[in-house]
């Protein structure tokens, strides 16, 4: 009675294409919103579902994701009576070395033993590349109604609002009493102007019996777990697959286009409710810091901001992460300035992003294109001399 | 367990010149500055000059104040060895344990004390706004061998006769204490602010206590009561910025200041941060209707009307057409469109309907109490 | 916030049948069964019954009770949503806010429950030895659609007259109250536990306050108000083991029974474990003079004498020697050397020096206070 | 003022010859004295110095360490300002392909940024196989006393107490009364009747400023960071090398046998109230539990139980750990048996160490010597048919 599922979340999503904002930091890190990241939300579903635990699996290191989800109280993973965030890290290094090598890397024996100590009915495999906000109780009700061993999350986007070169699957849905995922098809084969297809969203809720049997099969035939795979071992065996349609807002980040719009989609306040004013509030890890200043001279409109900002210029249509300066004169527009941010005097910049601590000096103009913004690296200090050679 | 110093909070009183703010809340947990309580500053005061065990003596409508300190994790004050403790009234085989006064809620808590075995005790008010280093006064206690230490700050020679004036000799011994002198000899005003050896102390509250029972209060009677005894007593002079938020006018008046990111207060100093229990909230949302200047706005807010010279607190909500002025806004206040809000301190969950007006002056701020409405709509929804 | 349930634990009652055992700490915080304090079992059913909202109204002598529950840590009940909250006296505008009964306790703290509102409001008594899923009763309470559910357990029939008795008709519906009846029509003792509709039991409280302000007692005044108006009361039976240990001998016996790993209490289930605060201590030490049967012992004892059917709780020590008979030790309690305890009950921190003797019977348990010294050298040291 | 030091534990210790108790886990994870981990002590002297972050380096996955340590809470390690426990697993494995591959791991950044981020006058840098109760206060103390930029202990021993063969370096101190480190010897080059001895306790306080320069060094040298590779550092710079004595019990963890010893040793009460009943307790990850219960037929002498157990048989000069059961009959006597054993009834055991969860079935007779303790692995279940084979 006391947790309602155990966790696992993939945190490999590729990112590559994420360059060079994933240079140091999984996809689950990436700041989100002025003051998330991507973790945030898979984390959130489990905190307002009260669940206790979770088991992570990270391609690198993941130090900057250890440093962001500390002990997990931010999200009440960390009772001292069956909760705990359980990370396993380097899970791409140490798969390619134990092909190479044939070391067993207990990869398999890493998510039974979580699954069994935690000793619930139900499982969830997610990952943290499809920004959502998921009421998970909604989801076990669903899943119990249905009485299927295993259901996936889908929402019907149009093609168009996936990139053309997308990880998306596509989910085969049949309609009527009951919504079952009959097929799973590459997202990539669908046409771009299919007005309705359903996405699959990289979550699925099992039942722990199921789940196990699956691993075993994961287990023998060297698979990933993931969603992904468990959808395909269910059909596989004609298991039925429960449909659970998502309504709410979701953006498959996959690269710097989708990264930026997905930002900027929060300017529109349909989309920010949706993620963030829900029920269900989206949960980080908060940082003291003072509000934020408006100077005298500030100008700033349809944008959003964290705390701890000091703002003296104008900014449109942006977001502007923690502690960031914008000095007089300047002008940000279009534009996602990640934390510690600071903007000269009479800088102007259109369409970029900066990842942490970018340092603009006074008078430089930066402007990308809504289609291509510009991608500025941690730390970076852009002066009139440098700034066409940060511009590649 | 063995502790060098033990700071007491003292945050039961009611602040009852602050009207209708202090009816459900103690005043230390009044909400302050956009995203603050007053306790914090006392708080982050001892956290910051590493005095990690603190009593928060409550009495006067403490819920808001219990769940605002917690375990004290939000100053980093949760720790194994010591951390912060509420304490309350309770009852005993003799009787019910209230608090009397500031001597008499120390001596109602002498048990509490007694656990920690500090050496000394430093006394503190829940309901200043200042940044001041305990440490520092604490060596100061040390290196003149003092019985009590008292905080004083020099104010203004006009103003004097209404504090309580510590009277030095060259060495800064407090040699005579005068509670709102007419004629001032000194301008050193008691902070409410002490160091006490925690033995001695003790010696005088339990002697009294087996006697008359009338130590109640630091000022009236245990200073007298030390001068009496020619105990060894220091003033240790504190400057910089330092507020008694009592009145409406002056807790108007500190979080005016506190806009300016130039004020002497600087609480934007990472050095010496002011922490308070973070509210999670998603940023901050300037529409396209906007328009604030000279203000500061916390995590929350969705403003769509104009702000000049204001502080938004966390989860505020300014309809378009709605101008706020001069005014300090606290925690989770909706405001209409086409609204006035001039001069004013609106309470927390305050709702003010689209069109109403809530204008003061300076020197008469307007106030809207805690989840008071105003306007149209009040018996809808 | 919703919460389906609300646990309310009754723990500010003195509990003055336990004598000297009860006059520094509330009878909820008395150590028991070697690592265990009383509120433990009801902590512990609450987290185990899925039940993690509890606010736990203390009122005499709280400081050890608040040290022991903290944040509710110990029972995995530190969480974001709900939690464990200490609920003790206050002061407001109003006067101050001091608990004269269990129903009164509860409208004291309405404000607390509202915050949470709850559909159901748990009361438990933080005073009973048992184990039991509070979430069965509540979905009986659920099934039955009642107003109020009350738990009761059967009891002896010639000990009924010692309780309050519930007469239920074929459905379990109660029908009527007695307390103590001479002439019992039932043998189902109330337990103190109840599960309230709160919307229905706030209105009877708010009511009743603004007019003659009587209802201060579940048992004497809420049951028999509801019985007049016809409110939908069941009666839920538990079968298991329940003790009220509300004096010396009770307490005993239940220690005594809890020896044995075989009693029905069954406190090594690791599927409904008793939870409680760990303390930090090195292991149990049994010397080679050590004689030790159907005990049990506890961390950070050291054993270097004879102890027979008997319970150390932890940081006991016992000199050569000494012989611990049919006694119930608590918490860092020093036994000399060539002492004799039998049939005892030995407070906290107490000290037995060498030679010293303290022998009950098993009508008449002798008893030691917390901190008392008994013996030879009681002056020195 | 807040902290005093940043902590860095080495947790690289050669786990050979401590085989088969470490083929799942690191030194620092060792099971010690009925329910502590050998890292308890390091992390025990930096609770009892309010030390409020650590940063970790481990040889392996770290698992059996993270379960342990959680969030660090247990030794006030969590703070939201500015505390911490900062793990680094895998430390050997990366250095190993980093070098044969030519990567940069980052071992050196992460020392930086850790000590950087701490923000203390003092570094620390310990490992965690040799077992003791430092207080730190009183070392950092006598550092500012002494006013060296570095501190290295030490405790004066017979050689003899060391094993032949032995990782513990010998410190040549001059006497008198500026006490310094002036030389570092190999231990095993003493003879073994050495009467008086300095051993190193691979443990050094150093001034923050030193240690960077110190770490500068390490760096372009590919030097491990240790405590014997800063001393050795500040004696080929000419660095006056503080000595601090330690008097309190220690024991170099280094082979079966000397784990043996160690845990034999606490059952000198001398050794055990010097090592848990100073001033500064001992302070490990407590788990709930009921009393352990002695029956009727038992009989238990010299000996140190944790809690949870069950005892009907017979117990004498042994240490048993959480959850064990021990049935009538039995008679275990100068043994180690780690949490969970089951030993059957009239089951003989003499000279001992159980790993965790060993079951032994009726009947079964086992004894090693004092000088070769029979070493049994994890989950083992001893028949009277197996038990020859166990016994290799």
């Amino acid at each position: 009675m006391r947790t309602k599922l155990a966790a696992i979340l993939n945190l490999t999503e590729d990112a590559e294409r994420l360059q060079p904002l994933t240079e140091q930091r999984p996809v689950a890190s990436l700041p989100f919103g002025c003051r998330y990241r991507l973790i945030d939300f898979p984390f959130s579903s489990l905190y307002n579902a009260e669940v206790i635990s979770a088991a992570l699996f990270i391609s690198g290191s993941g130090h900057s994701l250890y440093d962001h989800i500390r002990s997990g109280s931010t999200w009440g993973l960390d009772s001292p009576i069956g909760g705990g965030v359980f990370t396993h890290s380097h899970i791409e290094w140490k798969w390619e070395i134990a092909k190479r090598e044939n070391i067993d890397v207990t990869y398999y024996d890493n998510h039974r033993g979580y699954v069994e100590r935690a000793n619930t009915d139900h499982v969830l495999i997610t990952g943290s590349g499809i920004l959502c906000n998921v009421n998970l109780d909604s989801v076990i009700q669903y899943h119990e109604t249905k009485g299927n061993p295993i259901t996936a999350l889908f929402k019907n986007v149009t093609r168009a609002s996936l990139p053309e070169e997308t990880n998306v699957l596509r989910y085969v849905v049949n309609s009527g009493q009951a919504e079952n995922v009959t097929k799973v098809e590459s997202m990539n084969e669908v046409p771009m102007d299919a007005p309705k297809v359903a996405a699959g969203m990289d979550m699925v809720l099992m039942d722990t019996e199921f789940f196990l049997e699956y691993l075993d099969y994961a287990d023998e035939n060297m698979k990933e777990v993931s969603a992904a795979t468990a959808v395909a071992y269910a059909l596989k065996q004609d298991v039925l697959i429960s449909a659970y349609e998502y309504t709410g807002y979701m953006k498959s980040i996959e690269d710097i286009q989708t990264y930026y719009e997905a930002n900027m989609d929060m300017l529109d306040e349909n989309n920010f409710n949706s993620l963030f004013y829900r029920n269900e509030p989206v949960v980080t890890r908060t940082r003291h810091g003072a509000p934020t200043y408006y100077g005298a001279t500030s100008n700033v409109t349809n944008s959003q901001l964290a705390s701890d900002c000091e703002v003296y210029g104008n900014v449109k249509n942006s977001l502007i992460f923690r502690k960031s300066k914008i000095a007089e004169g300047a002008t940000v527009s279009d534009s996602v300035l990640m934390q510690g941010a600071e903007i000269g005097k009479d800088v102007v910049l259109k369409h970029v992003i900066f990842d942490k601590k970018v340092r603009v000096e006074d008078g430089v103009h930066l402007e990308g294109t809504p289609d291509n913004p510009i991608v500025i690296k941690k730390n970076t200090v852009i002066t009139k001399e440098n700034v066409k050679e940060n511009v590649q | 367990m063995k502790t060098e110093t033990l700071a007491m909070v003292l945050a039961g009183g009611q602040g009852s010149r602050l009207g209708k703010l202090t009816k459900q809340i103690a005043k230390p947990a009044v909400p302050f500055g956009g995203k603050y309580r007053i306790i914090d500053f006392a708080l982050s005061n001892c956290a910051n000059s590493g005095i990690m065990n603190v009593g928060v003596v409550t009495q006067y409508q403490p819920q808001a104040l219990n769940d605002h300190v917690g375990d004290g994790k939000s100053w980093g004050l949760n720790r194994h060895k010591g951390g912060a403790t509420i304490l309350q009234p309770y009852a005993s085989v003799d009787g019910e344990k209230w608090f009397k006064g500031t001597a008499h809620a120390i001596y109602q808590n002498i048990d509490f004390i007694d656990r920690h075995n500090p050496d000394y005790v430093l006394i503190l008010s829940g309901d200043h706004i200042y940044k001041m280093d305990y440490s520092k006064m604490i060596d100061f206690h040390k290196e003149t061998a003092a019985s009590l230490t008292v905080g004083v700050i020099p104010v203004p020679w006009d103003e004097a006769s209404r504090f309580g004036i510590m009277n030095t000799d060259l060495t800064n011994r407090i040699i005579e204490f005068e509670e709102k002198p007419k004629e001032p000899k000194s301008n050193l005003a008691s902070m409410g602010i002490y160091v006490f050896n925690w033995a001695r102390l003790r010696q005088y509250l339990v002697d009294n206590q087996a006697k008359d029972r009338t130590m109640l209060d630091f000022g009236h009677d245990v200073i007298p009561a030390y001068l009496r005894n020619s105990e060894k007593m220091f003033a240790y002079s504190f400057e910089g910025y330092w507020k008694d938020v009592g009145t409406l006018e002056s807790l108007w008046t500190a979080n005016m200041e506190l806009i300016d990111p130039t004020h002497e207060l600087n609480i934007r100093d990472r050095d010496w941060r002011i922490y308070s229990r973070n509210p999670d909230t998603p940023p901050q949302f300037l529409t396209k209707d906007a328009d604030v200047v000279n203000s500061t706005i916390t995590d929350g807010c969705y403003v769509a009307g104009e702000v000049d010279h204001s502080i938004l607190s966390y989860n505020v909500r300014v309809g378009k057409g709605s101008v706020v002025k001069d005014s300090f806004i606290m925690p989770n206040v909706t405001i209409g469109s086409n609204v006035r809000v001039e001069h004013a301190i609106i309470g927390e969950d305050a709702k003010i309907y689209d069109g109403a007006e809530i204008i003061g002056k300076e020197d008469e701020i307007a106030v809207l109490g805690y989840e008071e409405e105003i306007g149209g709509r009040k018996d809808e929804d």
